[in-house]
């Protein structure tokens, strides 16, 4: 069946907390002592979340208390005549002690210092790049901020200056970390470790960052490599915390090779220096067949995880990974590497139902 | 859409006048038949460097149907470029093609404005699918160039009725010949280009008689056939043997798919007939 | 200019998408077969203000609407003092249409009404729609007056892909649950309605052996393989790119006489475009051998931004394409759409299921 | 450098040169299939590759730094068929152009010719300050190097940002070559930094080129 064409489903049944949400704002709205029963809401909405089953959802303008112990944080704000915090964004409360906070159901990412994040080329400037991250500005990678073939620790010439662009042009993605950032929200990239750099052998796809539950999360690995299915080999995958997601052939980390080599051979510069050659190569490796295939499910498994409103960190994508490659081998005739739709549904709901 | 930069007369509030004398009576109903074999396409004049303050230029004129009062093809293509690109436009490894193509306000029967409505806009998407796929756009980085393209006379009777749906028709005949004009400028202009391009077109039309079975002819003309069931345009590139744009109209059956890969056939042998003088009029150029 | 024309995407990503788009089969980035398309949400009739309406939306959020009115207008260019008395299969014959009788305009979020590619995507679609020339005939109420049908086809979401399938398949949705009031005058007099919207005739009427609007669908071809529904990453790495408009002819007789296959529905070639494929205007990857940054023979090289050299293919670095299509490739598209039992049917089998309100 | 083998005739885009295992493709050519084709309308030439390096000082066009340097490579060029070829600035031609703009860090030029080819369309340009002179880099300023009409002899260093090529005047021989004075007079050099105007005898600081 090449298309399939539905009717449209009232409400999403993997969050639900829609009912929970709109007894809520309900009695806001009825009563006139709402705040009250909210206060009391909170940290029954915490201690429901402990059991990962569900949300409150505020929205804009909605009182979330009027009692002066809360302090507000991000998403909130205090109306100048009241003292009530009100919520300035739909999404989640969440409350740290007495400070209460929104985190918003959707949102761009804001960058934070320390974020690894993939990033594409959008302007190539005199001296620095501008790079897509998927914030409300773009990022800048100044050229000091890079590593130089030939040597890590090579001075930066004016030569460089002059071919900035044979470095990254527009369009090239690369990973990096967030080393700054401007009191406007702007961000400062750096690529000065051998784990950063140009992305190639591979695919990109970009989901929502940091949302209400769904995208990719902050989490204690961003980047990891794992063994494929059907003798794909191992690939890597890169997890920006900005939700943008590179999954590619793994090819040996720079670092793994000196390490491998260091003991071997003599100098380290000069390895150093063979290492580096690749940084900035625009040329894909041989990849084979079966890693195509493998990588084109890794991408299917996220697509399905974020369609289905669910987390996307290293967990449940290796979870996800291995439940698709099983239901393959389950159904019938050629393996379908395809998991959109009603496919990506039974992933989704084989994955929660654990 | 509304001009907003000057104040126009009324728009669309004329109706080109209907004559209905007796000879016009008489030519409506005598169509002037294709004399021309199914396989052959009008003569045409090409010349290049016709204008000297462009980069490069061309004008294409198609012989007329030899009927008073028609009008044959008359284009006048202007190329500016290489030239930089406007100062805030981003970085391009490519040279940045824009086509135009216009009207003149007096070159069909129903006179058009001086904005380009969407027909005009439409054309000048196809030309520039056309052209793209013919030109290196790699070797002029950070350049742009603009192609303009005139039509100062459209191949229009002035009897034939507007309502006819001959209109489509029509475009196409102003596409193949827009390709090959901007073709030739571009030459002249010095843009690498993989080949030679040029617009041909066919149609399979049906005659006036109750069991005339349909044909196909070559460079058709509307006001010489009854009925035209399909056509295409097509833009080609001889030396390489492809197809850099296609636009097909019609209603075709889809147990007659065989007639259909006849007329883009056709279409071909159309636009390698017009790569013909394409060729000789650049060969010119140099002596 | 078309719609998808500002992709950006690396050359590594280019190479990598191509070289996995040319295998046999290929290896499309969302796992999808070559035929398959991406599943649509659907439903007709959303607009109580319209005469028919449809909606269509994607599983990434990219949704259109469609919403159709019609109107009374005079026809223009009447003479209404011919005395002759016709009788009814006079006045059937007479019965003609004019192509300004349906205005069509599409909106893109982002572009202008007046865009290039705007143009093209509308000119595209009331092509299809008036190709046979019987949609306009169906607007016909007398000689002195007819319908003007205004179709207005809005992308709601910003078009995360080239937008031409999902507003064409929306528009025939929209066409099929289109509905016009009964008609209750006779004759060339001042036309009155029957104001019971449950009595209006469907302008497509349903049941089996009818026509249908047409649809128009996007295919595209990397090396020998041919792609349906292709997204943005797809499109930037095609061969070459056609939007190929099918329509359904009642079934009669004689279209499927002397033909010994099973009845299936018979489809009419209407319009064939190509769309410049957003490839050519690609950024080419650099070889490792023509690399300035590519080793420690950086430093050393005199011009590191020389123009590029022309040179053969290198295995795994992205090149724009240039030049156009074989022949052969183009016929194949077409007849790959067309084929019997092959993707036009299945769509519009998928499109038939969708129940009208 | 080498010498041109026989004139050929004339070539039109698309049209077959030879195969590319026999020739080199130079400017105006292109591969399709292993096979050299032209991509411009214009003459063709055969250039036999030059047996030595011989005394070039100039950087000469780049070629593949592959080993089949002894390919002759073929080119199709415009002159001849017509006055006008617009040519782009290329790393490391000379080019002449007039300043139109000072600000404190460069200053912008339009390139009027590139090598010796009078160009059609204008392409900026921009010497940044520290591209003016090769030595003493830290103490130069651009208006004791450049006034708004000077006409610069320099070179492309790079392809630049998207809208000006950067070009450098850090040699004896670039820089400006000619001046007009305030008092509108056009002024001749008299050092390596000064142009003089010959009316009002006042001195004017550039940077001047050295006079071939």
């Amino acid at each position: 069946m090449p298309i399939t064409i539905t009717a449209p489903k009232a409400v999403r049944p993997s969050y639900a907390a829609a009912d929970n949400a709109s007894d809520d704002s309900d009695s806001d709205a009825s009563s006139d002592n709402g705040a009250a029963d909210l206060e009391g809401d909170i940290p029954m909405a915490s201690s429901r979340r402990k059991e990962d089953k569900s949300y409150s959802i505020v929205t804009p303008g909605e009182v979330i208390t009027d009692d002066p112990q809360w302090m507000r944080g991000h998403g909130t704000f205090v109306s100048p005549s009241t003292s009530a915090i009100v919520s300035s964004v739909a999404g989640t409360i969440t409350r740290t002690n007495k400070l209460l906070s929104v985190r918003p159901l959707r949102a761009r990412y804001t960058p934070e210092v320390g974020d690894l994040v993939v990033g594409r080329i959008v302007e190539v400037q005199a001296k620095r790049w501008r790079v897509d991250v998927g914030a409300s500005q773009l990022a800048s990678l100044p050229l000091s901020a890079i590593n130089l073939p030939g040597g890590i620790l090579r001075k930066r010439t004016e030569t460089d200056e002059l071919q900035i662009r044979t470095f990254f042009a527009e369009g090239d993605l690369l990973v990096a970390e967030v080393q700054q950032l401007f009191s406007d929200g702007g961000a400062v990239l750096h690529t000065r470790s051998l784990k950063y750099g140009k992305l190639r052998n591979g695919v990109f796809v970009a989901v929502s960052g940091m949302g209400g539950g769904s995208g990719v999360v902050r989490s204690r690995r961003q980047v990891w490599t794992m063994e494929a299915a059907n003798g794909a080999g191992p690939l890597d995958i890169v997890l920006g915390v900005n939700g943008f997601v590179w999954i590619s052939k793994h090819v040996e980390t720079p670092e793994a090779l000196i390490a491998e080599t260091k003991s071997a051979t003599t100098g380290i510069t000069n390895l150093e220096e063979s290492v580096s050659t690749t940084m900035y190569s625009s040329q894909n490796d041989r990849i084979g067949v079966e890693t195509m295939r493998e990588i084109s499910r890794i991408r299917g498994v996220v697509t399905a995880l974020v369609e289905n409103g669910l987390r996307v960190d290293e967990d449940m994508l290796v979870r996800g990974y291995h439940e698709a490659v099983e239901m393959a081998m389950l159904g019938e005739g050629p393996d379908d590497i395809y998991l959109g739709g009603e496919r990506g549904e039974q992933l989704a709901a084989a994955l929660t139902g654990v | 859409m509304a001009d907003r930069r000057r104040v126009n007369g009324p728009v669309g509030a004329t109706i080109p006048p209907v004559f209905e004398d007796e000879d016009v009576q008489v030519q409506a109903t005598q169509r002037t038949t294709r004399s021309r074999a199914p396989n052959g396409i009008r003569k045409m004049y090409l010349k290049t460097g016709v204008t000297p303050s462009a980069s490069g230029s061309a004008y294409l004129e198609i012989e007329t149907s030899g009927k008073d009062g028609v009008s044959g093809l008359k284009l006048s293509c202007t190329v500016h470029g290489p030239r930089s690109l406007p100062r805030l436009s981003p970085f391009s490894p490519h040279i940045i093609l824009s086509t135009h193509v216009k009207f003149a306000p007096f070159a069909t029967k129903q006179r058009r404005g001086y904005l380009r409505d969407p027909s005009e806009r439409d054309l000048g998407t196809h030309l520039e699918a056309a052209l793209r796929g013919a030109i290196i756009a790699d070797r002029w980085p950070k350049s742009g160039v603009d192609i303009i393209i005139s039509i100062i006379e459209g191949d229009q009777g002035r009897e034939t009725s507007g309502a006819q749906g001959d209109d489509t028709w029509d475009m196409m005949n102003a596409l193949s010949g827009c390709i090959t004009v901007a073709s030739a400028a571009l030459a002249d202009a010095g843009i690498d280009c993989v080949d030679t391009v040029a617009g041909g077109v066919a149609a399979l039309v049906r005659g006036s008689g109750e069991n005339d079975t349909a044909r196909i002819v070559i460079d058709p003309i509307p006001s010489e056939h009854e009925r035209i069931e399909a056509a295409c345009c097509i833009a080609y590139l001889p030396a390489r043997d492809e197809i850099t744009n296609l636009w097909f109209k019609g209603d075709m059956p889809d147990h007659d798919m065989g007639i259909y890969s006849e007329l883009v056939q056709q279409g071909i042998q159309a636009s390698k007939l017009a790569n013909r003088v394409l060729v000789e009029s650049l060969g010119e150029t140099v002596k | 200019m078309a719609p998808n024309q500002h992709v950006l995407l690396s050359p590594a990503e280019l190479a990598y998408l191509h070289e996995a788009l040319s295998l046999t089969p290929p290896i499309r980035p969302d796992g999808r077969a070559p035929t398959q398309f991406r599943p649509l949400v659907a439903e007709t009739e959303i607009l109580p203000g319209t005469n028919g309406s449809a909606r269509i939306c994607f599983a990434d959020g990219t949704e259109a609407i469609v919403g159709v009115k019609a109107e009374v207008e005079r026809t223009r260019g009447y003479h209404g003092d011919d005395e002759e008395e016709g009788g009814e299969e006079k006045r059937e014959q007479e019965r003609e249409g004019q192509d300004e009788w349906v205005e069509l305009t599409v909106e893109i979020p982002g572009y202008r009404e007046d865009d290039a590619s705007t143009a093209f995507l509308a000119a595209m679609l009331s092509e299809a729609l008036l190709a046979d020339g019987g949609f306009a005939k169906k607007l016909w109420i007398n000689r002195r007056f007819h319908w003007k049908l205004f179709l207005d086809i809005i992308l709601i979401s910003p078009p995360l892909s080239y937008p031409l399938p999902l507003l064409s398949l929306t528009t025939h949705l929209a066409l099929l649950s289109t509905r016009l009031p009964r008609l209750k005058s006779e004759g060339d007099e001042d036309p009155f309605f029957d104001d019971d919207w449950a009595a209006a005739p469907y302008l497509y009427p349903q049941g089996t052996a009818t026509t249908r609007p047409p649809i128009t669908l996007l295919v595209m071809a990397v090396g020998r393989n041919i792609i349906f529904d292709p997204t943005k990453e797809e499109l930037a790495v095609a061969d070459v790119v056609l939007a190929v408009s099918v329509g359904e002819a009642a079934t009669d007789a004689s279209s499927t006489k002397g033909k010994g296959k099973a009845p299936g529905r018979s489809l009419r070639l209407l319009s064939v475009r190509t769309v410049d494929p957003p490839s050519r205007v690609t950024p080419p990857g650099v070889p490792n051998a023509t690399n300035s940054a590519y080793g420690i023979a950086a430093s050393a090289q005199k011009q590191p931004e020389a123009r590029t050299v022309e040179a053969q293919a290198v295995e795994g670095v992205w090149r724009a394409p240039r030049g156009g299509a074989k022949p052969a490739v183009m016929a194949a598209l077409v007849q790959k759409v067309l084929e019997r039992g092959g993707v036009a049917d299945e769509v519009l089998d998928a499109l038939d299921a969708v129940e009208l309100g | 450098m080498a010498t041109s083998a026989p004139q050929t005739a004339l070539a039109i885009p698309g049209q077959l040169l030879g195969s590319a295992s026999k020739y080199q493709p130079g400017p105006g050519t292109h591969i399709h299939e292993s096979n050299l084709y032209s991509s411009l309308l214009g003459a063709v030439h055969v250039v036999q590759p030059a047996k030595a390096p011989g005394p070039v000082k100039r950087l000469t066009k780049i070629t593949p730094a592959a080993s089949p340097a002894e390919l002759p490579t073929i080119s199709v060029s415009r002159s001849g068929v017509s006055e006008k070829r617009e040519i782009l600035p290329e790393v490391g031609n000379t080019v002449l152009c007039r300043v139109v703009r000072i600000m404190p860090r460069q200053a912008v030029v339009a390139i009027l010719i590139c090598g010796d080819t009078v160009l059609d369309a204008e392409w900026q340009g921009l010497i940044r300050v520290q591209d003016v002179r090769a030595t003493e880099k830290d103490r130069v300023k651009i208006y004791e190097s450049f006034r708004p009409g000077d006409i610069v002899r320099a070179e492309v260093i790079s392809l630049g940002d998207q809208a000006s090529y950067y070009l450098s005047t850090a040699r004896n021989e670039l820089g400006v070559i000619m001046a007009t004075s305030e008092a509108g007079n056009t002024m001749y050099p008299v050092s390596w930094k000064e142009y003089r105007d010959p009316e009002t005898g006042l001195g004017e600081p550039r940077k001047v080129a050295k006079p071939y």
